[in-house]
């Protein structure tokens, strides 16, 4: 008998969060007996490759297709073509389509929002009061999740905390340095700043090693998003105050194991909600938020 | 009608309704003409006119402006001030198209030539023939084949013009010139790369051409060209116009004190040294456009190949330098047997080159004349790593100095120089490298009488240094005067040798010829 | 000033090379297709094809633009900016509800205008193509991000979108924007006289301006060529992606680039052809659909990308200096 | 025949030009700072000014070693790639416990390897500098993205995260390590015979080799020298950011280049010197640095420094024409 195949595409196989899906979606492969291709572009912002990567999966003949489409209305129109041929499983974020077979995602707004909520509760815990200077960098323009978690972020800000004023809203170039260099001149810029919000991994890399330059870690409240060792250690010393942190691995394990369940004709859930947490010092050792903190990659 | 006449016809209604003169009435008039380079002046305001159907010669030693009074009249460069008369009404000449639409149209001094392009397409760059909008490349070729056919330059229309050698190309601009240069027609040094017989060619075409009343200008260091040739002659000095001759009421004395404002009493001095025991043999050496050849270079000594265009002399030296393989044959340098893998070696033995073609293989252009003069020594010029300022300075300046190069400082960049001082450029390079075996290819192109003659005593100091010297030259008068031993090459092989002024020159042009 | 004649940079292309340049290339990316569809099943099948002649059509496209340049010895960095940037002009106007033919035009015509933007650059200002089109690269990255507030632009004309997932004849209307593109190139370059002057100021300007070419104009014409080539993908991107996004097609200068020297074109400029840069452009578009349908690993694929680029160029070297 | 040259018709030499050239940069650098100084209290603290040295450093180590490349009339496209690729060599060798001094030995090495690569491309496969490094810009991306699985390793080791915080005599020890590098530079380049080696192949390299200058190695030489320095960033980077990633220092490349330009070094070879890409580096620094301090809109930010690019580049070309 032939092996299944299910291939999974991601947005930017160089991160370390899509590798964290992929490794969740190996596992599956492992567990469930299916081929499970690990495809994907190579950055965040490269749509048109994405839509290429998806063509040619398609054109391997697969049993279902697992991808998180990179752009919500650009991938909308390759995602009905791709399910003419074959069920089509969305995770992560979704895309301007009717066809896919079953959702799993984060919603990244709510992402947003909810680093909001920690920036202000870390901010209230210094200061006394959910108030004061604070900036937002955002590590690339154009890339659609980044997109939505600035927009919950800055809607949470004005809706629930209007004592926090936004100084600064930036956007770096996707690298570490630049948001680096940025922080370093925000903090002199802004004498007075109590927060950032760093919305994806590198970013929160390059921001907090500019707290930790400045030994800033109890005046400047840095709220990341997604984790790695490198921030969870930045975590632990009190450079960032919390990480908001979505659940990738069961992103990608699930998402295969629904494929595989699609494919066989059964019935699967046409949306699950993988859900966002605000991962603190205090909240660390927890063993549900310590298994997404410490996935089982490789 | 010629081939060549055809072509240069091709746009006669333009040509006839520009304005006409008759023969021998002033068909173009520089008045207070004037070029500055910065603060160097290049031309100082200089009246010359040239007359409808004549041949006028220009002669001034190096960097005297010839060359830059040539591209103000095509349209190279413009002008600091003055005023230009075409068939007596003022013209701008600004741009090479205005030039070439008035059917004014030159050879420079260097080859200006697209290397990837084919001759032909060389020949009608500009000017294509085309039908509906596209280009007609067979007949292109064709009328290009024609022409060097009419003209007898054995060049195929088709070959591309990055492999010809400079002589060859040179005729390749000469033809495309001629096709274009329907009124007047200037020749920058055109027989530089030249032998005896293409000059000859050379010359039956200008005639040709002065006989259908087209006005020659015609540039050229060597005085007997000259006198053959040209109907008057004017002499330029340091950018001044000194005078304008008939040449019947000149001779080449006065005209040589006209410009250098002084008198040689010989130029091919031959300082006579005893000759001592070989330098380097080589023995049936081989390599790629050369066979078989066999010569020896003793101390004191100068040999002397002379050859047509492609007769692989030049190849012969680059080979014996190191700078492309030898296939067989051995090389003895005072006496031991030895192989020259690269120039390195080569250097490292004592042999110096001072190359054919300064543009491509003498010079760095845009660096400055002292960088050039001391790159083959610069290890000598260190301590360690480190270059001794003092002595970098020094050595510049010395070769600057010794061989009168025209500039101001050894820090102007090479491009900067006139042709001929670009040549002294390039010998200088060799001078302070104490090499005992000097090839010079073509060492005195371009190069002013006066110069010339430096050069040639500076040969006899080398000869009394205990050197030997290998001459390569295409100027017949040179290589038999100079040479104590002249091989002639032919196809790549040596086939006949002379002691000094043995034979006549029509015999070694003979052998050269291989009739 | 002088005809280069040194034998290393003036590499001297016979008349027959070009073509069996363009064979030789061929039979390569034959045998890459030959090799894929003996280890894949999936590789020959119709949909595969075409995916394959959708993927390497913007960049040959943006090849077929930047060889005009590279062959007057210049170099454009500025297309995948272009690219990007005419995407955002695009939706812009539909958004704005500009009619579709009308947009199209002004898309176009920007491109026009960053290009000669360029030639103004290089022929009146005197600076280096690889710094002017840098500055462009940046600067419209910047514009375009600008217009679209860092986000993206949703393009809702139904009929422009689907027009990149159209077939006619079978084959892909993105393919046929290439033959679109390429016939018209091929005339230009090959049998009208200016594409020998390109060839000419790329050999040597100052022959070329001594023989009455109009240098300026023919470099002119060069970039705007060049840019228009890139806006008119970034209306094909535009349509394929269905959004106007200034910070896509990063990169893509590089491909064209590259393309364009696999396709025989040299940095040095007076060599090269129509036919080569798109061959090259589909031979990195193979390689890519190869990699994915046998499932190597995308940083193996860079890996191997790379390594293919040296060798390919290193044989067609070869071949140069052999057939001299 | 006299030589009646008269000094006050004396163009103006070359190395007053460069001293000059030197001059009105520094110039530029002074009254970019003295706006800055004015417009916003921030800029002349003791702690932007080291962050703008620190900002500065790593392009200016990069700048300085691709002008070597340059003036040979080469261009170094992998430094960007080196430097992510370096970051993840040193931390991968710091993770499994190599000494401190091995690792940073080992890594040096690692970019006089992928130098010496280059050379060989160059030299003995004949490729042009364009494509080899080109094509090593996308394998070592891939290689480093392979060794570290799309991910970054971080690094553990105090010592070498602390060193770029820390201060010497006040100045940041990135900015000690621009002065490690270029007095050396200077050195090599203007008072050495390799130096002027350098630029005999950048005009002319058939001269220089018929001139007994080993071409080959000189070659080598100018792309060792910048792997080397981008090697050295790529430490300086991993201890800067405390982590190996080889997706890091992406585009560094065209901002080592922008500065060595805006240095004056000219893309044709044979022109340029150390101090001009040091300035250019810091002049790009206060440029971002500015902009972040104004608040400047991050998309104003990459217009402007488009269109800065083009003025200084445009006025250097001016001078340059004037002063001959
Ligand atoms: N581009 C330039 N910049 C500065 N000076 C120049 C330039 N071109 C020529 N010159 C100077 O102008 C003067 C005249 O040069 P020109 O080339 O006209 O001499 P020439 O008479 O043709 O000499 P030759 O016989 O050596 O060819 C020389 O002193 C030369 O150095
Ligand atoms: N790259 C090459 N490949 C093959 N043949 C060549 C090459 N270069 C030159 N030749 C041929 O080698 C022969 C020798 O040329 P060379 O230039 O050495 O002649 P020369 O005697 O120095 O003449 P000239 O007066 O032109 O300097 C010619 O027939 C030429 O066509
Ligand atoms: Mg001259
Ligand atoms: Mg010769």
């Amino acid at each position: 008998a032939q092996e299944v195949t299910i291939p999974i595409i991601v947005k930017d196989t160089t991160s370390f969060y899509w590798q964290i899906v992929l490794a969740g979606a190996r596992a599956a492969g492992k567990d469930l007996g299916v081929n499970v291709p690990e495809l994907g572009a190579q950055s965040e912002s490269d749509i048109n490759g994405q839509i290429s990567i998806l063509e040619n999966a398609v054109a391997g003949g697969p049993a279902a297709v697992v991808i998180s489409p990179t752009e919500f209305k650009a991938l909308g129109k390759p995602v009905d073509e791709a399910a003419k041929s074959v069920p089509i499983i969305g995770i992560d974020s979704s895309a301007d389509s009717k066809a896919f077979t079953s959702f799993l995602t984060t919603d990244n707004v709510q992402g947003g929002r909810i680093g909001a909520d920690g920036l202000a509760a870390a901010v209230k815990a210094v200061t006394g009061k959910e108030e004061g200077e604070i900036a937002i960098i955002t590590s690339l323009p154009g890339v659609g999740s980044l997109d939505q978690r600035r927009e919950g972020f800055l809607d949470q800000v004005k809706t629930k905390y209007p004592g926090l004023k936004v100084v600064a809203d930036k956007y770096a170039d996707g690298q570490a340095t630049t948001g680096l260099n940025m922080m370093t001149d925000l903090i002199t810029a802004n004498p007075n700043l109590v927060g950032v919000f760093a919305s994806n991994l590198i970013m929160a890399q390059g921001v907090g090693q500019a707290i930790a330059e400045n030994k800033l870690g109890d005046k400047i409240k840095v709220i990341g998003f997604d984790s790695d060792e490198k921030t969870v250690g930045f975590l632990k010393e009190g450079v960032l105050a919390g990480l908001v942190v979505q659940d990738p691995y069961r992103m990608g394990y699930d998402g295969v194991k629904t494929a595989l369940a699609v494919s066989k004709g059964e019935k699967v859930e046409a949306f699950v909600d993988t859900g966002a947490n605000l991962v603190t010092k205090d909240n660390m050792a927890d063993p549900k938020i310590d298994a997404l903190l410490n996935p089982k990659v490789n | 009608m010629s081939s060549l006449e055809e072509l240069s016809h091709r746009h006669d209604d333009q040509a006839k309704r520009a304005d006409t003169v008759p023969r021998g009435a002033a068909i173009l008039e520089l008045r207070g003409l004037q070029k500055k380079y910065g603060l160097v002046e290049a031309l100082k305001p200089a009246t010359v006119t040239f007359l409808a159907g004549e041949i006028h010669a220009i002669v001034g030693e190096n960097g005297a402006g010839k060359s830059t009074l040539i591209k103000l009249l095509t349209g190279v460069i413009t002008r600091t001030a003055g005023e230009v008369f075409w068939c007596g009404k003022p013209v701008q000449l600004a741009t090479p198209t205005e030039a070439i639409s008035r059917g004014i149209n030159a050879v420079h001094q260097e080859v200006v030539l697209c290397a990837h392009l084919s001759v032909a397409a060389n020949m009608f760059l500009g000017d294509e023939m085309n039908r509906y909008g596209m280009m007609r490349k067979g007949a292109m070729e064709k009328a290009a084949q024609a022409v060097l056919d009419d003209l007898g330059f054995q060049l195929p229309a088709a070959a591309l013009l990055g492999s010809l050698t400079i002589g060859q190309q040179q005729l390749v601009a000469t033809a495309k010139a001629a096709m274009r240069g329907i009124r007047f027609l200037i020749f920058d040094e055109p027989t530089a790369y030249l032998t005896r017989q293409e000059s000859a060619q050379l010359f039956r075409l200008i005639r040709r051409l002065r006989d259908q009343g087209v006005t020659i200008v015609y540039i050229s260091h060597r005085m007997e060209e000259v006198f053959e040739l040209a109907d008057r002659v004017s002499v330029l000095r340091d950018g001044t116009h000194v005078g304008t001759r008939l040449i019947g009421e000149t001779n080449e004395t006065e005209l040589i004190a006209l410009m250098i404002n002084r008198t040689i009493e010989q130029i091919y001095h031959k300082e006579k040294v005893a000759i001592g025991k070989p330098i380097v043999e080589t023995k049936s050496l081989s390599g790629p456009g050369f066979e078989d050849v066999s010569l020896t270079v003793r101390s004191g000594e100068i040999v002397g190949l002379y050859g047509l265009i492609g007769a692989g002399r030049s190849e012969f030296a680059l080979g014996l330098y190191g700078r492309q393989p030898v296939k067989s044959g051995e090389i003895y340098w005072e006496g031991q047997k030895v192989e020259i893998p690269h120039e390195r070696k080569a250097m490292d033995l004592g042999i110096a080159l001072a190359p054919e073609s300064r543009r491509d293989q003498g010079l760095c252009l845009n660096l400055p004349i002292g960088l050039n003069i001391n790159l083959p020594v610069f290890k000598r010029l260190s301590s360690g790593l480190v270059i001794r300022k003092g002595d970098e300075a020094e050595n510049a300046e010395r070769q600057i100095r010794d061989l009168r190069i025209k500039t101001p400082s050894r820090r102007v960049l090479a491009s900067a120089m006139s042709g001929g001082n670009q040549q002294k450029i390039v010998i200088g390079k060799w001078l302070s490298h104490g090499a005992k075996l000097f090839i010079f290819d073509e060492p005195t192109v371009g190069v002013d009488v006066g110069t010339k003659a430096e050069i040639y005593r500076l040969f006899g100091e080398l000869l009394k240094r205990g050197a030997g010297i290998i001459l390569i030259s295409s100027y017949l008068p040179e290589v038999y005067e100079l040479s104590d031993r002249l091989h002639v090459f032919r196809g790549g092989r040596l086939v006949a040798s002379h002691d000094h002024r043995a034979g006549t020159h029509e015999d070694v042009l003979t052998q050269a010829i291989g009739i | 000033m002088s005809v280069d004649t040194t034998t290393e940079s003036a590499p001297a292309p016979k008349r027959g090379r070009n073509i069996l340049l363009g064979l030789t290339l061929f039979g390569l990316l034959a045998a890459l297709w030959l090799a894929l569809g003996l280890s894949t099943n999936a590789f020959w099948t119709p949909g595969n094809i075409s995916n394959l002649l959708r993927q390497g059509a913007m960049t040959a496209i943006l090849a077929v633009g930047q060889t005009f340049v590279i062959i007057t010895a210049g170099i454009d960095l500025s297309v995948g900016a272009i690219v990007g940037f005419t995407s955002v002009i695009v939706a812009w106007l539909l958004q704005a509800g500009v009619p579709l033919w009308a947009s199209i035009i002004l898309t176009l015509l920007m491109g026009v205008a960053i290009g000669a933007f360029h030639g103004f650059g290089i022929v009146r200002m005197g600076l280096p193509p690889f710094i002017i089109t840098l500055a462009t690269l940046t600067s419209l990255r910047g514009i375009g991000l600008l217009i679209t507030n860092g986000s993206t632009i949703s393009i809702n004309h139904e009929g422009f979108t689907n027009f990149s997932r159209t077939d006619f004849l079978g084959v892909p209307s993105l393919f046929w924007m290439v033959i679109l593109v390429a016939i018209p190139a091929f005339v230009f370059l090959h049998l009208s006289r200016f594409g020998r002057y390109l060839f000419a100021v790329g050999s040597n300007s100052e022959a070329a301006r001594l023989s009455g070419v109009n240098v300026n104009r023919t470099i002119y014409l060069a970039y705007i060529l060049s840019a228009t080539c890139a806006a008119f993908v970034g209306l094909l991107l535009a349509s394929r992606i269905g959004i106007g996004n200034a910070t896509q097609a990063e990169g893509w200068e590089l491909q064209a680039i590259a393309s364009s020297v696999i396709g025989g074109t040299s940095l040095f400029g007076a060599v090269g052809s129509v036919h080569g840069p798109l061959l090259g452009a589909f031979i990195l578009a193979t390689i890519n659909n190869g990699a994915n349908l046998l499932n190597v690993n995308s940083f193996w694929q860079r890996i191997i990308t790379g390594l293919l680029i040296i060798v390919i160029v290193y044989f067609d070297q070869l071949r140069r200096r052999g057939s001299r």
